[in-house]
């Protein structure tokens, strides 16, 4: 019963990073991200009551404060401020970067072989999915251009992470949770200052404009 | 457990007196002055006493721990951090930026120098993690002081390639844990280094690998190592001159710090062929990336940061040629750190005189600012590795180590690199020192304390260089003992 | 003791006897050409009349210009002092071996040639500059020349390649030894400014190369000047004669070889003295620019003289 | 007396030490310059008081720091008499360089910076002089590259030309190409992992198998080649010596080159012993091609000192046409006869120094007195300086090789070692060493050539420009310096016996070969198997003495002197552009090797623009092209800028790209990982 749950809350949140790729609306990229921040805590919860761990349970509470309610605000606001344009065309369209995450995904299963056989973990199966989450979080970063797409794909990118220590190691020492999340939370603060600043100073929010500083 | 308090509490004091002190006066840039060289001092003292009587542990559950490793990176930290408090915008130069830039400076680069000084001290790996991230962070703020369009461009290209390092080398972390936890269980401070080095020969060798790759492209990002350099010559040359000291000098030294780290971890597990074939396929890649692109170069700040990419290659590579290599490498982070740093300050004073960084308009430097003309020439002089400065005997010492373990080929390809590297920047700064001033900048130049300050670190390169003081020798050493498995 | 004096007896007669070879190799070609000619000691008269007469001297010349012709004539006399002429000298009095007396010659031309410089005027520059070229050219085949005779003779003294000469005839018709002979004669018309290299009877601008050096000298400097070049032609004439061919020198210093010896060594000089008129009288004067190709030649021929006399050891 | 060694060295390092910071501090030009002048020459004379300590006594000095920089092997010191004989030639050159060095850099008063002047040239003396007293690795790169650097920024204090700019590159990057090569060299030679000391170095080589003995032989020829500047590694020494002040490239090109002389000894004849036959071949070619590309060189040259400088080229390649004679015969197991080459070869570097020195110092007064260096706007100057002409014509006729003088001595013993040489039965030998006599002949005779030409144009006839007229003498404190050279030229050329002597004892302290052949007797200096003789004091004695009886039996006859005009075909006046220029004086030579030199010829004629018949002007300009740079240095230039140009692609400004940078580097770690095990 507890792998199942895992593993429907880990698919669940590989789902919701594949809407980003597939979808065109920022919001649509915002409301997937809070799905998947709420799955997150699922996941982290679920594993908190099999393991009994009351630990596991204030980070969960923590991830739906922080990430699930805050974060999202923000990035609101930011889209109000910048209208919600249309993602600009990305990099690459949006069949070829769905195969290209199916690809990834696979490549995780590939990857996550030796971890498999060294473990014998209730939450085994989940592994080779927060692989390929990972990698399809660092897909979105590399292929979209507007700033506010990529600064979600790295927040995808920090719960990909997340869910992997949940799953992996039942969670890091508590110390050490603290610490990710306020670089979490103090990365995601800059981003947004600099996504302002870019819009002040280059009145546009598609990072191709980015390109002075050559050799 | 005091001197090591007494390292890491001045930087979190001067932070927080910049936060309260609204508009920004100079005392809290004097105050912030104090607070550093308390700090180093106290990083003196951390030094002494670990050498005498080894690491020193501190704090709950043992996350600080100092070992001869982290005392010499913590004293090279806090000597940059102190001459940036001092070099820094708001105190050395007579007319003062806006106040509020000045303020957002003294906070951050405060932050910064703390968030360093705690990677190298703490114990916990993930912690370790934790404080370097917090260091990207805290220094991107930082970066788009002058809100230019190059230095918004510089500081997203910076935040974003390195958290995206940063992400991996935190999945390594995961992983080497996730290797331990299933092996040895649910065991309190897991995470410790120590712990983890003295369990690594029961750990599984092929999850190892994966976790060094992660780590190495993750902390090889921070470190600016070829082909994950690519957001170090913008942020090196965009951001302040202060933070590009520090960040050139002592930012990538912690990175290669973790790297060495996890490295004597790895080691224990895994033949130690793996580990040294990665390091020095990258650190080779480094040195020509940053060697060639020093041929054709226009800017003089991005010079020096693609010297600062050749050298992080340079350090790789010892860091993988056994013990002479490993006393080299960290000799020459130490050399390295004190030359850039003085080099880029330097460069920081020139660009303020001629308002420009292309070196094509730099010229007559020595007619122009002639103490600052002979500082800049000899912190040059130094990294291209000419005696009688430190740089010399640790590249010495690398070729040596080089032979010794019979890595020929890399010996000839280094000396090639470090050949082409050392024609390029001989001729720039040829361009710019000789010669005539334009019209439009000022010849002649004061002998005031900031130059002073400047000589501090040239006359330290010499002593390294000519004679390498016996407690340096002594740290040094007991550093590759630290290290060893 | 008696070693000095047979040498400075030696060079007294080279002293002597040089201004009789110039005159004489005159007389003969005017004879082949059919004229009376001037009598073979008319370089005597010439030289006592030079000696009397007023010395013109440039206004733009430095000292330079009046030590040379000392510097061309005592150099040339001291090379005849240790080139073996009637007996074959050795021992604590001989300065110099062939490379010595090569260079020592060398010292006269390059002080010749600054007093060509020195007068300014463009004939004595052109002389200068084309002196000093054909002097360079030759370097390299009397080098070999003296190799080539070392070579079997063990050393470069004089003393040894004579006596070595004189031991086994046998070697002297060897072809290292006539091909060296051959470089050394062709030489030895160029450095002393024969026809095909050099026209030593013309005054034309364009054709005179040692000419035009000392076409500034008059009075006592001219006819040191003169003595010291009829001496350098002398010299290279006795080193052709005794090395290659010695036989009849005097070995030991009693009076009846010395006499011998002298009497063999003019005949021999007026051989050569004649084949050299004849082959003027024959042969027209080469464009400088052709010259090279001619000692290349004779650079050849040198080489070759080492390889046979190392093939055949 | 006995002198205390250890004291003397200290001094001379203080000395120079002293010299170099009173000099930075100094508050007037006034006082850097005196500051300079006193550190150098005090330090020089300590250097010269423990350098003929142990060059009488024999017996080696030693002082070592291990507690410098421990890790790589502390400082060393040892001083045996091979070296003793350089730091012998640095401090004596250094010394009376630094006094010209005075009153010749009162020109820069005010103008240059003497400060930072004082500071490097101290420091070029302190390399220079521990080089040949290093004893381990590391001593003796850092004084190698300490004497690179000085030397660098002394190339550069003339900086406002665009070329000395080019020079002082040039010469940096050829100065760190050597020390690329001896890095490794001596590394390969260290035995054991911490054995960086010269005597461990002795015990590795003669324990390394042959293929390591030869790349080891292979990089010290290339390396101390590079800076004895051999041809194909010449190309800075003409750019970096003219560029020099006149007293430091006097330094540089008398001293500075033999250092790679003096490197190349200490590892082939000390460290690497005997070795096969073609490390003398190899070293014979390198010396041929270096002397007659220098003379060559030289002969077309305009400018004086890069006249000296390309003459400094052929020196160094007669001293290694004596050294490589020296490793042919020690190949074919004659050590005899070897000494005979090492030791020309050491007397040539001596004899070089004294009267390259007395050239260059020479150059400095000309280029004081007319403030020019292009022969074609000289002339006449023996009339405005006859001393700095005397001294010149001494240099000249030493450079020319002409007795009695030292270059004549020394040529005639190189002459020599070249002929034991063809003894040898094998063939490629017994060519090769007559081939060898034959370059070094030749090159002699155009350096006779150059020579004329140098003294001539610049010293005789009328000057050619009004500054050349009104040339003077420089302060009379200059004229020390060339008098002291130009004794010793004289000296060492009639004493060369004994001097030759000095040098053997030297090779047989160093090759430690037993001495059977007969040294200099007396006044003769004898050749190998010890037949052949010369006596220069005996030629000096009778040219004299025929020469004084010629002139006193002339001046009895008494005759009167006229002075009138040079005659001219009935021209009316002479004026200076009727004489011959330096270019006119090597046209025939520069013709007759035009394939070596590949002259450039474009030839315009400007006509009056109304009638097209009239000819205004007609411009010839010929150029050397220096086709041995085009050949070598162009392409690894080229190369370079090539790959640099690829690679500052790389950075091509958008983020995405980055990232993939990223990515494509974490599959292949993990591809490397994975593949691994």
């Amino acid at each position: 019963m507890f792998s199942q749950l895992v593993m429907l809350g880990s698919s669940g949140m590989l789902l919701t990073a594949l809407i980003v790729l597939w979808r065109k609306h920022v919001p649509a990229y915002i409301s997937a991200y809070r799905l998947q921040v709420w799955l997150l805590a699922g996941v982290t919860a679920t594993v908190g009551y099999f393991t009994s761990d009351w630990r596991l349970f204030a980070v969960a509470f923590v991830l739906v404060v922080l990430k699930a309610i805050a974060i999202p605000a923000l990035l609101r606001t930011m889209l109000r401020r910048f209208g919600a344009q249309p993602e600009v065309r990305p990099y690459v369209n949006t069949e070829t970067s769905l195969l290209v995450a199916g690809l990834l995904v696979l490549f995780a299963y590939v990857l996550a072989r030796p971890w498999m056989a060294v473990t014998d973990l209730p939450t085994r199966d989940a592994l080779p999915i927060a692989m390929g989450l990972l990698f399809v979080s660092l897909f979105v970063i590399v292929s979209r251009r507007k700033a506010i797409t990529q600064v979600i794909g790295f927040l995808m990118l920090e719960n990909a992470i997340a869910l992997l220590a949940a799953v992996g190691t039942y969670g890091v020492p508590l110390l050490v949770e603290l610490g990710v999340f306020l670089d979490a939370l103090m990365g995601f603060l800059v981003m947004q200052i600099f996504v302002y600043q870019i819009h002040e100073t280059f009145d546009t929010i598609d990072v191709e404009q980015l390109t002075r500083l050559r050799h | 457990m005091p001197s090591l308090a007494l390292l890491l509490v001045p930087p979190l004091v001067a932070a927080a007196l910049a936060i309260v002190v609204k508009p920004y006066r100079r005392f809290v840039g004097w105050a912030g002055v104090v607070l550093a060289s308390l700090s180093a001092a106290a990083s003196g003292t951390l030094a002494i006493q670990v050498v005498r009587d080894g690491p020193v542990f501190g704090g709950v559950g043992d996350i600080w721990r100092v070992d001869a490793l982290s005392a010499m990176l913590a004293l090279c930290i806090a000597f940059v951090a102190l001459l940036a408090s001092m070099l820094g915008p708001g105190l050395a130069d007579e007319r003062d930026g806006d106040p509020a830039q000045t303020r957002r400076f003294r906070i951050f680069m405060n932050a910064f120098a703390f968030t360093m000084l705690a990677a190298v001290t703490t114990g916990n790996v993930a912690l370790m993690w934790v404080a370097v991230e917090a260091t990207t962070i805290m220094s991107a703020i930082v970066i788009p002081l002058d809100r230019t369009k190059a230095s918004v461009e510089a500081s997203w290209k910076y935040i974003l390639i390195c958290s995206v390092g940063i992400a991996l080398a935190f999945t390594g972390t995961v992983l080497a844990y996730f290797d331990f936890v299933s092996t040895a269980g649910e065991v309190p401070g897991s995470l410790n280094w120590d712990v983890l080095r003295d369990a690594a020969p029961s750990l599984h060798p092929e999850l190892l690998q994966l976790a060094f790759a992660f780590i190495l492209i993750g902390y090889g990002t921070k470190a600016g190592l070829a082909p994950m350099h690519t957001w170090l010559p913008d942020a090196h040359s965009e951001a302040p001159p202060a933070i590009s000291a520090m960040m050139s000098g002592v930012l990538l030294a912690v990175a290669m710090y973790a790297i060495a780290r996890w490295k004597v971890v790895v080691d224990g597990a895994v033949d130690r062929r793996f580990t040294t074939t990665l390091l020095i396929a990258f650190g080779l890649a480094s040195v020509a990336l940053g060697a060639f692109s020093l041929v054709i170069q226009r800017h003089y700040k991005r010079m020096l940061a693609y010297s600062s990419i050749e050298h992080m290659g340079l350090v790789a590579v010892a860091l993988a040629l056994g013990p002479l290599g490993m006393f080299a490498a960290w000799l020459h982070v130490a050399n390295h750190a004190i030359a850039k740093s003085a080099s880029f300050l330097l460069a920081g004073r020139v660009l303020r005189r001629y308002g420009t960084t292309e070196i094509d308009d730099v010229t007559g430097l020595l007619r122009a600012m002639p103490w600052t003309g002979t500082l800049l020439a000899a912190g040059i002089l130094a990294l291209v590795g000419l005696p009688p400065f430190g740089l010399f005997v640790s590249e010495f010492l690398l070729v040596r180590a080089a032979v010794e373990t019979r890595h020929l080929a890399v010996v000839g390809m280094v000396l090639l690199l470090m050949a082409v590297a050392f024609v390029s920047l001989l001729g720039h700064l040829n361009r710019m020192l000789y010669g005539d001033p334009p019209p439009a900048v000022a010849t002649g130049e004061r002998r005031s304390w900031p130059l002073f300050a400047l000589a501090v670190p040239i006359a330290l390169l010499i002593v390294l260089g000519v004679a390498l003081p016996a407690p340096v020798d002594a740290l040094i050493r007991q550093c590759v003992a630290s290290l060893a498995p | 003791m008696s070693r000095a004096i047979a040498i400075l007896f030696q060079t007294l007669l080279a002293a002597g006897l040089a201004p009789l070879v110039g005159g004489f190799i005159r007389w003969v070609k005017a004879r082949l050409n059919g004229r009376r000619g001037a009598p073979p000691w008319q370089p005597y008269y010439e030289i006592q009349k030079l000696l009397g007469k007023e010395a013109v001297v440039s206004r733009t010349a430095s000292w330079i210009f009046r030590a040379t012709p000392f510097v061309v004539f005592s150099t040339s006399l001291v090379v005849a002092s240790f080139v073996p002429l009637v007996a074959a000298p050795a021992g604590r009095f001989i300065a110099g071996d062939l490379f010595a007396a090569v260079y020592l010659l060398l010292l006269g031309t390059f002080f010749l040639a600054l007093a060509g410089l020195d007068t300014g005027s463009p004939f004595g520059g052109m002389g200068a500059s084309r002196e000093m070229t054909v002097v360079a050219l030759t370097e390299p085949t009397v080098a070999l020349s003296i190799v080539a005779l070392a070579l079997n003779a063990g050393s470069t003294s004089f003393s040894q390649i004579v006596s070595r000469t004189l031991a086994e005839p046998a070697a002297a018709l060897g072809p290292g030894h006539l091909l060296a002979f051959a470089a050394l004669f062709i030489v030895t018309l160029a450095e002393t400014g024969r026809l095909p290299v050099d026209n030593p009877a013309t005054h034309l601008e364009l054709t005179m190369i040692h000419e035009a050096m000392v076409l500034e000298y008059s009075g006592p400097y001219l006819a040191l000047v003169e003595w010291g070049a009829s001496l350098k032609l002398f010299v290279f004439l006795a080193l052709a004669v005794n090395l290659f061919m010695p036989w009849g020198i005097a070995v030991s210093l009693a009076p009846i070889p010395l006499a011998i010896g002298l009497v063999t060594f003019v005949v021999k000089i007026g051989v050569l003295a004649t084949a050299i008129a004849v082959l003027e009288t024959r042969v027209a004067k080469l464009r400088l620019f052709r010259v090279p190709e001619l000692l290349s030649a004779s650079f050849v021929l040198a080489l070759l003289a080492v390889l046979s006399t190392f093939l055949t050891r | 007396m006995t002198v205390d060694r250890s004291a003397a060295f200290l001094f001379m390092i203080a000395g120079y030490l002293a010299g170099a910071i009173v000099a930075l501090i100094a508050p007037s030009d006034r006082i850097a310059r005196g500051a300079t002048a006193i550190g150098a020459a005090s330090g020089s004379v300590a250097g010269l008081v423990v350098a003929l300590a142990v060059l009488a006594t024999g017996d080696r000095f030693e002082l070592v720091r291990p507690d410098m920089i421990a890790v790589a092997g502390g400082i060393a010191i040892q001083l045996d008499s091979l070296g003793a004989l350089f730091l012998a030639l640095v401090c004596s050159v250094g010394l009376f360089a630094a006094i010209y060095g005075f009153t010749y850099t009162a020109d820069y008063d005010g103008r240059r910076s003497l400060r930072f002047f004082g500071l490097m040239f101290n420091a070029f003396l302190l390399g220079m002089s521990l080089v040949p007293c290093a004893a381990n690795v590391f001593t003796f790169l850092f004084a190698w590259e300490l004497m690179a650097v000085a030397s660098y920024f002394l190339v550069m204090t003339e900086h406002e030309s665009s070329d000395a700019r080019a020079a002082g590159l040039w010469y940096a990057a050829m100065a760190h190409f050597g020390f690329v090569l001896l890095l490794p060299m001596f590394l390969i030679m260290a035995p054991a992992a911490g054995a960086t000391a010269f005597v461990d170095l002795r015990a590795g080589a003669s324990a390394l198998p042959p293929a390591a003995r030869s790349t080891v032989f292979a990089l010290a020829l290339a390396a101390f080649g590079s800076k004895a500047g051999v041809v194909p590694l010449h190309v800075w020494l003409p750019r970096a010596h003219p560029a020099a002040p006149s007293h430091v490239s006097a330094l540089m090109s008398g001293v500075m080159i033999k250092l790679g002389v003096y490197g190349l000894l200490r590892v082939t004849a000390d460290f690497l012993g005997t070795g096969p036959a073609w490390w003398g071949g190899l070293v014979l070619a390198v010396g041929s091609l270096s002397a007659l590309g220098g003379v060559l060189y030289a002969l077309t040259e305009n400018d004086l000192k890069r006249l000296l400088a390309y003459s400094s080229v052929e020196n160094v390649g007669v001293i290694f046409l004596g050294i490589g004679a020296a490793l042919v015969l020690q190949s074919y197991g004659l050590p005899a006869l070897a000494m005979v080459g090492f030791g020309a070869a050491l007397l040539h570097t001596v004899n070089h120094a004294c009267f390259k020195t007395l050239l260059f110092l020479a150059a400095g007064n000309v280029l004081h007195g007319a403030h020019t260096r292009n022969m074609e706007q000289m002339g006449g100057l023996i009339k405005g300086m006859p001393v700095t002409a005397m001294a010149f014509l001494i240099g000249s006729a030493a450079a020319a090789a002409l007795p009695p003088l030292n270059g004549f001595a020394s040529e005639w013993m190189v002459f020599q070692a070249l002929l034991s040489g063809a003894q040898i039965p094998k063939p490629e030998v017994a060519i090769g060493s007559p081939l060898a006599v034959g370059v070094l002949a030749l090159t002699s005779g155009l350096a006779a050539a150059t020579f004329v030409k140098a003294f001539g144009i610049s010293f005789l006839a009328m000057p050619r420009s009004d500054a050349a007229a009104a040339a003077r003498e420089p302060h009379w404190s200059a004229w020390t310096a060339l008098g002291a050279f130009a004794a010793a030229t004289v000296v060492l050329g009639l004493f060369a016996p004994s001097a030759i002597a000095a040098m053997y004892r030297i090779v047989e302290s160093v090759t430690a070969t037993p001495r059977d052949v007969t040294g200099g007797g007396g006044i003769w200096l004898l050749s190998a198997n010890g037949v052949a003789a010369v006596s220069p004091l005996l030629i000096a004695v009778l040219v004299a003495s025929v020469a004084f009886v010629a002139f006193a039996s002339i001046r009895a006859r008494g005759f009167d002197v006229r002075v009138a005009d040079t005659w001219g075909c009935g021209r009316i006046r002479q004026t200076a552009r009727m004489e011959y220029t330096s270019s006119a004086f090597a046209e025939p030579l520069r013709r007759i090797f035009s394939e070596l030199y590949r002259p450039t010829e474009d030839f315009s004629v400007s006509v009056h623009p109304e009638a097209r018949l009239i000819i205004r002007s007609i411009t010839y300009t010929t150029r050397i092209v220096p086709w041995i740079e085009k050949a070598l240095y162009e392409p690894v230039t080229r190369g370079a800028r090539a790959i640099a140009a690829s690679v500052r692609r790389l950075q091509a400004g958008s983020v995405h790209l980055y990232l993939l940078y990223i990515a494509a580097a974490l599959m292949a770690a993990l591809a490397s990982a994975w593949w691994f095990e």
